[in-house]
């Protein structure tokens, strides 16, 4: 065994607050019906997280600007925005990464209908889910244990199952933004965690779904989705799988 | 006023509130309340697994479990409740297999297990392989398969509804009233029964693993109501939080394999539980982490934690088998597992105790009487299968187990009985709460009232207390509250209004930040989460007993805690020293 | 708050691992790559031809197209080019007229514009080239 | 202050599909005109000859030029699309792939340039 010691970590000297300036853009439909952007500067650590900044803001600056946020740590999916032009996690963006002299441009995500400030209306983007069915559909006996899987069955579709279904893929997709019909990438991943679950017996009808004219065959490659993903999900890959599962079938398609 | 009738009404879409709709939507006209999107509940945050004694790698059974249980919560474990949640514990996890939760597999393709703290085999042998994981995702894929489950069943979701009030009519639960996000409207559901299934409050904590949801709405809305809150003293600091953030590494990390370490680099667990070591329960894992660190032997500029150690492990092991938390280090400390150490200290993790119940689920409205039409599951509740202290994986277990047996018992109760007469105007104690927040134009403000009550928590009320660090607590949390009195919203408006939100939230926390100081000054004693440094041993003969506290007024008119106690089940396992 | 999701209830039926099926979509999208890696050699080769090998547009005129098009080959070609590149493109105009014209109708004319003028231009070219007189003067 | 969102800062993919598109949409504009002016050729000899003689000018010249660099853009980024879509590895190489057909997009359209200018550099400047 690895006789491990202290010395593995550098001692940091302790790190130094300084300012930031996040640009805000803010909508409140019952006050005016444009956006504008705003300007706030909060006192920060370099480790701290784009959430950090707008709770300070919130909390000592202005009490009306609002956003989602539950866990704080990257794993609820509430707080996908647009931070310096790309769809993140604002608790999952330490302001260490992030160019800071110039303002940090904070805006909500693309393509879905902003509600207020940062919140937009998820509705659209849970009826696309709902719509490729994601449930286990099986048509076997029900076993009285459980189904027996493979490892390697079960790493078929591993790495869609990390989906936290925050949406940062879907608006992040040129093709979602200008085709609201499209299913969008999060749909299709969500369909693949099934079409791929040896388990499951109904692929052909989640195929034949993603198969219409706004389904996966939208898709242009553009990667953008699989760059936004804050769980690190291969989004393309996925949605390439279920397109040569179209083509093909099943057996070839991985 | 707009009033929705339903059969059941299920507050909190987290583990516990869907797996109880899945149940209570196939027998009766079912609603789920939650704040917050389903699949965005915080027990998509749990990581390491669900126990169950299914023997798939080796030997094990629920009566192991069961003693497990009960000695991991140093006695104060229902031992009722313990079996029955040990039994079904096999049957939960299957359940949730074939609902399609992708569990990781053995080489034969059946559900893995691994070894997880205080789980052990023939009464405390050795640790044994009992927990049901899927990675280190086992909470994101039980939210995630249940919630699949309820879109499959076409249950009935209020997204983003608060619920802020719980309806009692002559000793009955008849409905709930709920404030809507989006509009700031106040609805009120009329029901024949209501679950209430509304998480933890790890936010009265400064350094805590809970959401920044976790404000335990459901168990102040029901001590508010005059109900009882059970065990409040007893809070669960999981070991190993990252240092200063509190961001959770799962004990499944230990069960891989992952050792504590000290500045010095020693392993020093082998000196507090020689048997199981870095696997002992978390009440004394974190026990003795403060040790070190009170005794000089903390690692870090301020000498202020230890260190995790998954370096000697393979790689491929921990990218495997624990690739969220190496993320988690990775993204938020810059530290590398693979090759580093990570620092880690305790951190406010859960609430074992919470609005009683008994194994039905029934919301007790004292030692003897049932509250009729009121259920309660999840961490909320206090069953009390977890006593002084939860065992890893046992809470996951417990929102499917009791969660299950709240959605059948408040759906038979439902198709049983009538709806009950709502009592009148029954928005009106909401109505008038927020219309104070809102007018209100004191001078303080939330978030400051929110840091000071979670810093003097933290101080306080952590992993030791004394009486004068208790009592210091209980100074400050009544002050906050009073100040609490000239709070100001700046947001006014009826759209999105999370500012007024909060603020609720922080009055909640109040509450119950006081109950669990009042209960802890009150048990003078030593057991699990609750160390007392004056009364460093478990007394049985006094307090082998739960708190119950109740929210009353006096004849002057001024609110006090009225204390009171319950006896535990003992059906089998009589105390004993807990030694591992 | 989410309504009840409108779902029917799942099909149990065994489900054909294989499905064929007419797509418009996936035809299409099939269609761009077939279509594709053919006028890679097509129009790489006739670029190459009329740009690079030897002096390129400066050599071209009458006369050498009339040398050209004698040669059934050249015509096969040149055909082929035409209507692969013309529906190729037009596909995916379409495609990104879609994309960019929100209302329906729109949408419709400016479809209908791209169709029009694209089939008069494979009809154009086509016509050309079979009725194409070398000894034109 | 009114406000528009700001450009989405997509990754070198996105913006190899914005090239794909925007080369796909000229090259079928060119061949609209292209086949026009070749069907001329339908109309007499001499039709046909005066518009090409227009193309011999430098600045058609440089057009033909950005023409070629479109289909062979549009071309080789077809490719990179279409091993994205067939072959397993695609997706994840997709980064390396664009590199490699810029790469030869430039190995191709330097000296090609060069040939294809050649005469109207030598009519603007004299040949060596
Ligand atoms: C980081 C972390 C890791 C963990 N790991 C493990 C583990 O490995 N194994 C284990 O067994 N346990 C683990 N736990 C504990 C366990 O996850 C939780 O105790 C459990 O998930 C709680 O589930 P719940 O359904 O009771 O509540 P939650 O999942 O917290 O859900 C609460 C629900 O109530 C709703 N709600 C709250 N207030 C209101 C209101 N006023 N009105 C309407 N709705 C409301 C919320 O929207 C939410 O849907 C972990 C906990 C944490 C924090
Ligand atoms: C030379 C070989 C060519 C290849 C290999 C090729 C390949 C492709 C491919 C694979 C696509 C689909 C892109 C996607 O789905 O993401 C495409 C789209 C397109 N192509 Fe081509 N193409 C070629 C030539 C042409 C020509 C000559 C034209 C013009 C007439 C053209 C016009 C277009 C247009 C307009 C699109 C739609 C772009 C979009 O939707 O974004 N292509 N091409
Ligand atoms: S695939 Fe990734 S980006 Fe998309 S919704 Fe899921 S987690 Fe979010
Ligand atoms: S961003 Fe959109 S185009 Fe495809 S690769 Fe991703 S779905
Ligand atoms: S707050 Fe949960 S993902 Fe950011």
């Amino acid at each position: 065994m690895a006789t491990a010691t202290a010395t593995a970590i550098p001692e940091a000297a302790a790190p130094q607050s300084f300012d930031v300036t996040l640009r805000i853009r803010r909508f409140d439909p019952d006050d005016s019906d444009t956006h504008f952007w705003q300007e706030f500067t909060v006192s920060v650590y370099p480790t701290d997280r784009i959430l950090d900044c707008l709770h300070k803001i919130k909390w000592e600056q202005d009490g009306t600007l609002t956003f989602r946020r539950s866990c704080g740590h990257g794993i609820c999916g509430s707080d996908a925005m647009r931070i310096n032009g790309k769809n993140r996690l604002a608790c999952k963006t330490l302001v260490k990464d992030l160019k800071t002299k110039k303002a940090i441009t904070v805006e909500p995500i693309k393509g879905l209908e902003v509600e207020k400030d940062l919140i937009v209306d998820m509705e659209p983007f849970m009826a696309a889910y709902r719509k490729i069915k994601p449930f286990l559909i099986t048509d076997d006996i029900e076993p009285t244990r459980e189904r027996v899987q493979t490892a390697e069955e079960r790493a078929a579709f591993d790495d869609t199952t990390k989906c936290i279904l925050c949406a940062a893929c879907t608006t992040s997709c040129p093709v979602f933004w200008t085709d609201e019909q499209y299913f969008g990438p999060a749909a299709i991943v969500n369909a693949h965690r099934f079409i791929f679950d040896s388990r499951d017996s109904a692929a052909g009808q989640r195929l034949q779904i993603l198969n219409q004219d706004e389904g996966a065959w939208r898709c242009r490659t553009t990667f953008n989705c699989t760059d936004a993903c804050p769980r690190g999900i291969e989004v393309t890959t996925a949605i390439q799988q279920v397109k040569r599962a179209m083509m093909y079938g099943l057996e070839d398609a991985e | 006023m707009a009033i929705h009738k339903y059969d059941v009404v299920i507050v909190g879409a987290g583990g516990a509130g869907m797996r109880a709709a899945l149940e209570s939507g196939q027998r009766a006209r079912t609603a789920v309340l939650t704040k917050l999107y389903p699949t965005r509940s915080h027990t998509g945050a749990a990581q390491g697994g669900m126990c169950a004694a299914l023997a798939n790698v080796e030997d094990d059974n629920w009566e192991w479990h069961t003693f497990d249980t009960i000695k991991g919560g140093d006695y104060l474990v229902d031992q009722d409740a313990a079996e029955v949640m040990c039994k079904e514990a096999i049957d939960a996890v299957l359940d949730l297999e074939k609902m399609g939760l992708p569990f990781n597999r053995t080489p034969q393709g059946r559900i893995d297990q691994r070894r997880f703290g205080g789980h052990t085999r023939n009464h405390g042998e050795a640790a044994v392989r009992r927990s049901c994981y899927a990675a280190d995702r086992t909470g994101h894929m039980i939210l995630q398969t249940l919630y699949q489950n309820c879109i499959k069943q076409g249950i009935e979701f209020y997204d983003e509804w608060y619920v802020l009030d719980v309806l009692l009519d002559e000793g009955r639960a008849v409905g709930v009233v709920a404030y809507e996000l989006a509009t700031g409207e106040i609805h009120t559901f009329h029901a024949k029964s209501i679950v209430f299934a509304t998480g933890g409050f790890g936010k009265v904590f400064k350094t805590t693993s809970n959401a920044h949801t976790l404000t335990g709405d459901g168990m102040a809305i029901a001590y508010r109501a005059g109900l009882p809150l059970e065990d409040m003293e007893f809070y669960q600091f999981h070991p190993t939080g990252l240092a200063g953030l509190g961001v959770l590494l799962t004990e499944g990390a230990r069960g891989e394999g992952g050792i504590l370490r000290n500045a010095g680099g020693e392993r020093f667990m082998e000196r507090y539980a020689p048997t199981i070591k870095d696997l002992a329960p978390r009440d004394m894992v974190a026990r003795a982490m403060v040790q070190e660190v009170r005794e000089g032997r903390g690692a870090g500029p301020d000498k202020d934690y230890v260190y995790l150690d998954l370096t000697h492990l393979p790689a491929e092991q921990v990218e495997s088998k624990l690739p969220d938390i190496t993320e988690f280090s990775r993204t938020y400390l810059g530290v590398d597992p693979i090759t580093e150490l990570v620092p880690v200290f305790p951190t406010a993790h859960y609430a074992m105790g919470g609005v009683p119940t008994d194994v039905e689920t029934r919301v007790l409205a004292n030692n003897a009487d049932v509250v009729p039409g009121l259920y309660a599951a999840g961490e909320v509740a206090c069953v009390s299968v977890h006593g002084a202290n939860r065992l890893g994986t046992n809470s996951l277990l417990d929102i499917n187990v009791f969660g299950r047996r709240a959605g059948i018992a408040a759906a038979e109760y439902a198709n049983e009985v009538d709806h009950a007469p709502l009592p009148e105007s029954p928005e009106q104690r909401t109505r008038d709460m927020l219309e104070n927040l809102l007018t209100g134009d004191g001078s303080e403000q939330v978030w400051q009232i929110r840091k000071e009550m979670q810093e003097t928590m933290d101080m306080n009320a952590q992993v030791y207390r004394t009486e004068t660090t208790l009592k210091q607590a209980l100074t400050d949390v009544e002050q906050l509250k009073e100040r609490f009195r000239n709070v100001s919203v700046q947001d006014k408006g009826s759209r999105y209004n999370t500012d007024l939100l909060e603020t609720v939230e922080l009055g909640f926390l109040l509450d119950l930040a006081e109950v669990l100081v009042v209960s802890a000054l009150a048990r003078k004693e030593s057991r699990g989460g609750h160390a007392r440094e004056d009364y460093q041993v478990r007394d049985d003969v006094n307090f082998m007993r739960h708190t119950m506290a109740f929210a009353e007024t006096d004849a002057d008119g001024r609110d006090f805690i009225r204390l009171d106690y319950k006896p535990v089940s003992v059906t089998r396992y009589e105390p004993m020293e807990r030694k591992y | 708050m989410s309504a009840t999701p409108d779902l029917a209830m799942p099909n149990t039926r065994p489900t054909p691992r294989r499905r064929q099926g007419v797509n418009f979509e996936k035809n299409s999208w099939i269609f761009m790559r077939a279509s594709g890696l053919i006028l890679v050699i097509l129009v790489l080769g006739h670029l190459f031809i009329m740009n690079i090998l030897d002096g390129g547009v400066q050599r071209i005129n009458f006369a050498f197209v009339a040398g050209r098009w004698s040669s059934p080959f050249w015509q096969f070609w040149d055909l082929t080019m035409l209507w692969l590149a013309m529906l190729h493109g037009t596909n995916g105009l379409r495609v990104i007229i879609g994309d960019y014209a929100k209302s329906g109708k729109t949408r419709f004319w400016l479809r209908g514009i791209l169709y029009t003028a694209s089939a008069a231009t494979i009809l154009l070219g086509t016509l050309v080239i079979f009725t194409f007189d070398p000894n034109l003067s | 202050m009114a406000s528009t969102g700001t450009l989405y800062r997509g990754g070198v993919s996105m913006w190899s599909w914005v090239a794909h598109r925007i080369t796909g949409v000229a090259v079928l504009f060119f061949l609209y005109v292209h086949v026009l002016d070749t069907a001329l050729i339908r109309v007499s000899p001499d039709a046909y000859d005066t518009i090409i003689a227009s193309y011999k000018t430098p600045l058609v010249n440089l057009m033909e030029v950005g023409l070629v660099g479109a289909v062979l853009f549009h071309a080789l980024n077809g490719l990179r699309v279409m091993a994205v879509d067939f072959w397993e590895r695609g997706p994840r190489l997709q980064k390396q792939m664009l590199w490699v057909i810029v790469g030869i997009w430039l190995l191709v359209m330097v000296p090609g340039t060069f040939y294809m200018m050649k005469h109207t550099i030598e009519s603007l400047f004299g040949a060596a």
